[in-house]
């Protein structure tokens, strides 16, 4: 296996999920492509750890996940207060504030 | 083969000296937690002090370490480092961190908030920070990262029914989330090239081949933690959040939040890529002129005050990134680094102080417009006064502090004596007298216009409030005439890794 | 900080309490600006009581030092070095700076020191007058205290960053106090665009403290034990040959930037009239006679710099000699087309300034310092004058074709002491301006500057013509409009804008805020023109005495015998020895100063002395001393060592403070020249005085008496004048003279070439000269002035602005569009680096 | 070439799989349909596990199972219902930003594409490395990275406390 397969992947993963933060309205959409972007990073880690012949990167790789975790738990709650202020989870809708 | 299955796993030995500022926050945090649980509503008062007790407790061993001569202090196989640098910011920190809950004690109990989780999330967002000074290492410099940007982003949104609140912490966290996927991505590269994530293993096996990749790698660090500091064009997130967040978030934010991010930067940059600032240089140079220029054009259009506060933010990270643009030219290193930690002590100061006026101000207006600060002089010429004080320093006028924030930053660019430090120092020179304009808007509201509707009833300001306004305001002008008490954290303020290796 | 590091002869030079602890006179108003913020309200006379006798503190101090000075300087050999006396605290250090404070006294800063005592004192005694019951009272005479406090600090700075400090107190001091009556829009924006247009020259005396404090302070150090932001080790550091050309030059540049915006010189000066919407007294103080003459103060004070850096006196031309001569000539033409009679004082403050910076910059340093000396007084007394006519006759105005005339029979005292000014001003013959800025012309001329003298003599004739204009429309011809006694607000009706000299009404800078100042007691209207209270009239008598006499300290015609303030204020250009590294400061009493020369052979009777034993306490002279005054210079003293310097003895350049280097020794002073005097150049400029005063005189009669306003009625009228027609109702003297003079040689028989030569030439002067100056100077005031220099710096925040409007719409408000921007920006970065890189 | 230089299984299963999540995370960004959104993205994260085992990461497979989709999923699935979404296809998902968010992701993975290139060429993993023992990363997770453990723990309370209180009901 070469290494950069698993690194092109990556950055295809990559810049899907970035692709879809930018054209996404719906917030859970947004938060779902920042998951591709996590896991893509995610890859890298796990191929270079191997590359490298060291554990590190698995430790990394479990940091990110659990951070993951967590952050899609604020985002959420975040998308929850937002849809009960507003009716709406369109993010072109946050634009009070501008200039 | 795997060589780690060799070695037994032995217990870490722990320098609980060391770790104590860490600890007494992580102690606070959950006595905090279980008081909010138990405590009838009656009692819940005790949150208060117990969270400002809590920060300065855990101020005690900053001091206890600063004076013990035990040198540099390396815990987990040097991924943590409590040296003079990581002390000084922890100090700035902490008591950055006492002057927000001062600030936000009155602010909560007229307000509709919960209070306890919101010490709760400041004091974790605080232990973030705590330890993000003494990180080495990537792990624990994304963990930390984490560690206090997740509470700020809800802090963010603390209010709840406010729809610019919510809006706020939206863009907070998404902006946030997308910066650190950027610098985790860039980290994940560099472990890559180097197999290590020590900052320090990073500088040694970060030679100059893979050189794409490596330019690569250092670029999404940097614009990781470029949207930390607010530089632009990472920058677009600050004037919403700064405007919709609650005021003293927005303070917290704008100081101790901003300041972690240069602690990072400083530290990748000075102990992970001193070799790579080929690649570093020209990146600040072009952010720090944009961050500048951009920040201040734009808040000259402002008439809010928060959101014009907020470009002043970003402006005054500028001046902050100028010295590191020349970083690595030979023997700059240093006198960045201190012109750095210099600007950031007495940026905390000043602009911690116009938020506890605006708080003050805004308590009496009911208003966040510029021009509800007119004739402020007639009804509160304490506050007027104090008020064009921080503007002064943050407009660089002697003999205020910021005027020696922005002369330790020229300082280093003059002694780098390149051209392009000193096309940057023209930039930064023109800058600074265009920064004059929207200052000026607000000292001549203040002093030379009529009170908007004719209300001239005294603001009251909180005993919190006023010892907020009084710590703010006596270190800027303590910090701008005597200049050597900054230089003395400076000067101590070498980085473990970087300068003492 | 030399003392030790010579093997030379020394020379004890006399000091005193008053000259060691100069550093006190600026310490006073600081304290009295405290006490007035914070007890003022409560005390009987608001506050202001402090800041009287703060500044009466200052100004006995200021006296005593200036007395104690010439006393060391007259008891010294007479080419002996003067030692300044100076002190330094440090302040703070950190690796390589050492900041310190506290003073460096010599003539220059004495001289300073006095004026600016004296002129505060005045002006506070005046506006507790002039600003009677006026809301902010208290506050006004708070930042008027601090302001002198300010200057005088800047004066005794012994160092850059000293100076910087004092220098932006001033800047903050005039934004309050330019805008002190803040109600009417127009002030507050003037006071805006003070403190901008200043700041935006500050950033130049930065950028030059920085420049030469990285060239200077490795060379200060090693040779003089200094930082390189001492005022004496970048002085002896320009002079020692060591800069490098670019570094002093940049460094002379941007310092001379930052000394164009404070000082209003081209093409910066707009805020100054713009600053006349403050009240008078601040006029009179600030923009008269002390703050903006801390650009000329810093040129003089570094003036190696700017000697080296803008390489005087080695070219027929440079930055500073240029700036100043545009200014002189710009601002006098300006000056005639106002009809604000402050506007007009205050393009005259900025035309003088030019003469000062011109003349410095013509290597003209003592005539320029005495002007700046001189200048203070009468340009005080004719500022308060004008306050005064405002405040006692015309209702607040400052109009002088609407709101005055013929105010010399009401207002005699008022009117006397505003002619002897005027007379200074012009520089009439045995009155202060005449020996300051006739002095400036000479040298300039003498030192090859033949062009710039041209343009001083222009200057000389603008100043008496455009000074004779106000001097006419003010105290002559009728009372108009206030003055007569009409009500205050119909002379506000636009009817009658005169076609020619029409400026903005929006930058009026009336004094219209004295009427809220006076409301409580003032009768409105019901009372003609009257002579102003003692309060007002004292300060302009004594200004207006000064005005004549101060001219005597510096005589040149009448000899060496007059020419005091040259000896003691002219900075000598002798060599001081050093060899090596110096030791460490000396003492508080530190008054040897160390001559470089070869005679070495006696030792210096004082080397035992204690520095504590030589500060003769408050004046008095301790008798061990060597010297006494004006005896024999020492003994050992030679002549000729002067131009020798060296332990060793080499046989140095001929003028070692001039374009040479010494080699082991320091000066501090370039080695300037001065023109002898002679009364035929007197003559010549006193008759350009007189033409000018002459044809403005006639002009105006023209003008404003005869209400002639256009070109072709005036042709017309001279033509009957021809048949000496309508000069028989002129009522005045001076009238008389004009008809005798030009219509009997026009109606003489044997005159028809005068005729001809009057209708055509001399018509054409009075008319054609006095209407095309009006002319060009009204489109210069219009075009270049208001719109170009205005516009640009207007225009540069406007645009400034606009780029902020057209950056907007990237702050979108859509996450999305700000998450786009974010990649977007990583993505493009990212490939310029890795394209780079690859 | 040998047949020991060239997993055919394992480059094979590489190639499928990878297909897979990519054209999974296609769908994630352009499906009309928020749920089904989901279940992509459920897709593209087993693939990452199943990548993961041949990277020779067997527990952080396993975690990646039981967090991504265990967990987050369910949370995602939550998110969407508790926020009315529609089961059934919606118009409004996209903004109109697809003609900036294209190109800056092409050129975004073409700079990456480039570099990666550039540095490791055609570098071969390493094919009899062992698998990762759990032992080996709680051993590091215990030791080296233990402070940042205790600093995630704090992560996770304040994530939990505070989405509690933004997400309840008052």
């Amino acid at each position: 296996m070469l290494l950069n397969e698993f690194l092109m992947l990556g950055a295809v993963l990559f810049c899907i999920g970035v692709y879809g933060v930018i054209v996404r309205k719906n917030a859970v959409l947004v938060l779902m492509s920042i998951e591709l972007i996590l896991n893509s990073v995610n890859i890298n880690l796990l191929a270079f750890s191997l590359r490298n012949n060291s554990v590190d990167g698995h430790t990394f790789a479990l940091y990110v996940i659990a951070v993951a975790a967590a952050e899609v738990g604020v985002g959420l709650a975040m998308v929850l207060l937002m849809y009960r202020n507003r009716r709406s989870v369109g993010l072109d809708e946050l634009s009070e504030m501008k200039g | 083969m795997l060589s780690a299955l060799a070695t037994a796993w032995t217990s870490p030995s722990i320098d609980y000296h060391a770790l104590a500022p860490e600890i007494i926050l992580g102690g606070g945090i959950v006595l905090l937690l279980l008081l909010d649980l138990f405590l009838p509503d009656a009692k819940k008062w005790v949150l208060t002090p117990l969270a400002s007790f809590t920060v300065l407790g855990a101020f005690i061993p900053v001091l206890t370490l600063a004076l013990s001569n035990q040198g540099v202090r390396s815990l987990f196989d040097g991924r943590y480092m409590v040296d003079d640098f990581s002390l000084v910011m922890k100090g700035l920190f902490l008591l950055a961190g006492y002057v927000v809950i001062l600030l936000t004690a009155d602010h909560l109990r007229e307000g509709d908030y919960y209070q306890g989780e919101y010490w709760f999330l400041l004091l974790t967002s605080l232990l973030g920070m705590v330890m993000m000074a003494s990180s080495r290492d990537m792990v624990s410099i994304f963990v930390s990262l984490e560690l206090l940007s997740i509470p700020a982003y809800m802090m963010a949104a603390w209010r709840k029914r406010d729809l610019r609140s919510n809006e706020a912490g939206m863009k907070y966290y998404l902006l946030g989330v997308f910066a650190s996927a950027l610098m985790l991505y860039g980290m994940s590269l560099l472990y890559g090239i180097t197999g290590s994530t020590k900052l320090v293993e990073i500088a040694t096996y970060l030679g100059s081949d893979l050189t794409s990749l490596r330019a690569l790698a250092v670029f999404f660090i940097v614009v990781g933690f470029a949207f930390k500091v607010s530089a632009v064009p990472f920058h677009t997130w600050a004037p919403d959040t700064y405007q919709g967040a609650p005021t003293p978030v927005t303070a917290f934010l704008s100081v101790a939040s901003k300041a972690a991010g240069f602690v990072a930067l400083v530290t990748v940059v000075f102990v992970a890529f001193p070799g790579s600032h080929d690649v570093w240089q020209p990146v600040f140079w072009i952010l720090s002129a944009l961050t500048m220029t951009v920040g201040n054009f734009l808040a000259l259009k402002q008439t809010n005050i928060v959101r014009m506060l907020a470009y002043s933010s970003i402006a005054q990270g500028g001046f902050i990134l100028m010295p590191l643009a020349v970083a690595g030219v030979d023997g700059v290193a240093n006198s960045a680094l201190r012109s750095v930690v210099t600007y950031l002590l007495v940026y905390a100061a000043t602009n911690l102080g116009v938020f506890a006026i605006v708080m003050v101000v805004a308590r009496k207006t009911r208003s966040g417009e510029i021009s509800s600060y007119g004739g402020l002089f007639s009804y509160a010429p304490g506050i007027a006064t104090l008020m064009t004080m921080f503007m002064a320093s943050l407009a660089g006028i002697p003999p205020f502090g910021g005027w020696f924030g922005k002369f330790t930053a020229f300082q280093s660019l003059v002694s780098a004596g390149t051209t392009w430090s000193y096309v940057l120092a023209i930039i930064g020179g023109i800058n600074s007298a265009v920064a004059f304009g929207y200052y000026g808007k607000i000292l001549r509201e203040m002093w030379m216009k009529p009170v908007p509707d004719g209300d001239t009833t005294p603001v009251t300001v909180y005993s919190s409030l006023g010892v907020a306004l009084g710590i703010t305001s006596i270190s800027t002008l303590v910090l701008g005439t005597f200049p050597g008490i900054v230089i003395h954290f400076g000067d101590i303020a070498g980085l473990t890794g970087a300068f003492i290796k | 900080m030399f003392s030790a590091v010579t093997e030379a002869t020394e020379v004890i030079l006399k000091s005193g309490w008053f000259l060691e602890h100069a550093y006190i006179i600026p310490l006073i108003p600081a304290i009295a600006f405290a006490l007035i913020i914070f007890f003022g309200k409560k005390m009987p006379m608001k506050g202001s009581e402090f800041g009287i006798l703060s500044m009466f503190g200052a100004l006995a101090m200021s006296a005593g030092a200036a007395y104690q000075w010439i006393q060391r300087v007259n008891g010294a050999p007479e080419e002996a070095y003067i030692k300044p006396v100076i002190k330094t605290w440090t302040w703070w250090q950190n690796n390589g700076f050492s900041f310190g404070i506290g003073q460096h006294i010599d003539g220059l800063s004495i001289t300073i020191l006095c004026v600016v005592a004296f002129i505060s004192s005045l002006v506070q005694i005046y506006s507790t007058e002039y600003l009677h019951g006026d809301r902010r009272y208290t506050h006004f005479f708070a930042s008027l205290t601090l302001f002198s406090a300010g200057m005088l600090n800047m004066v005794v700075a012994e160092n850059m960053i000293q100076l910087i400090l004092g220098w932006e107190i001033m800047g903050l001091c005039s934004f309050m106090l330019i805008g002190h009556w803040w109600e009417e829009g127009a002030n507050s924006r003037a006071a805006l665009k003070a403190f901008f247009t200043t700041r935006t020259g500050d950033i130049g005396l930065l950028v030059g403290t920085s420049v030469l404090f990285f060239s200077a302070n490795d060379w200060t150090q090693k040779n003089l034990g200094v930082s390189g932001f001492s005022i004496r080790g970048l002085s002896a550091w320009a002079l020692s040959g060591h800069p490098g050309h670019a570094a002093i030059t940049v460094g002379a540049v941007a310092l001379f930037i930052a000394c164009i915006g404070k000082s209003g010189q081209f093409p910066l000066h707009t805020w100054l009239p713009d600053a006349m919407a403050g009240p008078t007294p601040v006029s009179s103080l600030l923009h008269s006679s002390t703050m903006v003459v801390a650009g000329v103060f810093l040129v003089a004070r570094l003036y190696p710099v700017f000697f080296k850096g803008m390489n005087i006196m080695g070219t027929s031309l440079n930055f500073i000699v240029l700036i100043g001569g545009i200014t002189i000539v710009i601002a006098a033409a300006l000056a005639f087309v106002q009809t604000d009679i402050k506007k007009v004082l205050a393009y005259s403050t900025v035309s003088q300034l030019g003469y000062m910076m011109m003349g410095l910059g013509a290597g003209a340093w003592l005539p320029a310092v005495f002007h700046i000396f001189t200048h203070a007084f009468f340009k005080a007394c004719l500022f308060l004058g004008a306050g005064s006519i405002s405040h006692s006759a015309s209702h607040h105005s400052f109009d002088m074709k609407k709101d005055m005339g013929g105010l010399r029979k009401f207002m005699p005292i008022t009117f006397a002491t505003w002619i002897l000014s005027t007379l200074a001003l012009c520089g009439v013959f045995p009155f202060s301006g005449f020996f300051s800025k006739d002095e400036i012309i000479d040298n300039v001329g003498h030192n090859g500057y033949t062009f710039f003298m041209i343009i001083g003599l222009s200057g000389a004739f603008l100043t008496a013509a455009y000074m004779t204009r106000a001097t006419y429309l003010t105290f002559f011809g009728e009372p108009r409009g206030a003055a007569a006694g009409e009500h205050h607000e119909e002379e506000h009706g636009h009817d009658t804008p005169a076609a020619h000299d029409d400026h903005g009404h929006d930058d009026h800078a009336h004094d219209s805020h004295d009427a809220h100042a006076h409301d409580s007691h003032d009768d409105h209207g019901s009372h003609g023109p009257r002579e102003s209270g003692r309060i007002i009239t004292i300060p302009l008598i004594i200004l207006a005495t000064l005005a004549i006499g101060s001219g005597f300290l510096n005589a040149a015609p009448f000899g060496e015998k007059w020419e005091n303030f040259k000896k003691w204020v002219e900075p000598r250009a002798e060599v001081v020895s050093i060899t090596g590294i110096p030791a460490p400061t000396g003492g508080a009493g530190e008054a040897r100063i160390a001559e470089g020369t070869t005679d070495t052979t006696v030792p210096a009777p004082d080397a035992a002395v204690s520095s504590d034993s030589v500060v003769p306490v408050d004046g008095e002279v301790v008798s061990e001393e060597p010297v006494a005054d004006g005896e024999e210079p020492m003994p050992m003293y030679d002549e000729k060592s002067a131009e020798v310097v060296g332990a060793e003895g080499e046989a140095m350049h001929e003028s070692p403070c001039g374009t040479e280097t010494p080699e082991h020794g320091v000066c501090y002073a370039p080695q300037l020249h001065h023109a002898p005097f002679k009364w035929s150049k007197a003559a010549m400029s006193m008759i350009i005085v007189f033409a000018g005063m002459l044809l403005s005189w006639l002009l105006c009669v023209q003008l404003y008496d005869r209400k002639n306003k256009k070109l072709v009625g005036l042709t017309k009228r001279n033509k009957l004048l021809g048949a000496g027609y309508l000069f028989l109702e002129n009522k005045y003297f001076l009238d008389t003279l004009y008809e005798k003079i030009i219509v009997r040689s026009i109606a003489h028989p044997i005159a028809r070439a005068a005729y001809w030569f009057n209708q055509n030439v001399l018509d054409g002067i009075v008319n054609g000269a006095g209407i095309c100056t009006k002319t060009v100077a009204g489109w210069v005031y219009r075009n270049v002035d208001q719109k170009l220099v205005d516009g640009a710096v207007n225009g540069a925040g406007t645009t400034a602005e606009n780029a902020g409007g057209a950056l907007q719409p990237v702050q979108s408000g859509k996450v999305n569009q700000y998450g786009a921007l974010l990649f977007g920006a990583a993505a493009i970065g990212a490939l310029v680096l890795v394209i780079i890189n690859f | 070439m040998l047949a020991s230089d060239v997993l055919v299984a394992q480059n094979v299963g590489f190639a499928i799989i990878a297909a897979i999540m990519v054209v999974g995370a296609l769908r994630v960004v352009t499906t009309k349909n928020v749920v089904h959104a989901a279940l992509w993205l459920v897709v593209v994260l087993a693939g990452a596990a199943a990548q993961y085992v041949l990277l020779a990461a067997e527990f952080v497979a396993i975690t990646q199972v039981m967090v991504y989709i265990g967990a987050v999923m369910v949370l995602f699935l939550f998110g969407t219902m508790l926020t009315r979404a529609r089961i059934g296809a919606e118009q409004d998902l996209n903004n109109k930003n697809w003609f900036i968010g294209l190109p800056i992701a092409v050129l975004l993975l073409a700079t990456m594409l480039m570099a990666l290139n550039d540095g490791f060429k055609a570098e071969k993993l390493p094919v009899d490395a062992p698998v990762v023992t759990t032992q080996q990363v709680s051993d590091q997770i215990f030791g080296a990275y233990l402070l940042p453990f205790w600093a995630l723990s704090f992560v996770l309370l304040a994530a939990a406390i505070g989405a509690i209180v933004l997400a309840r009901r008052d």
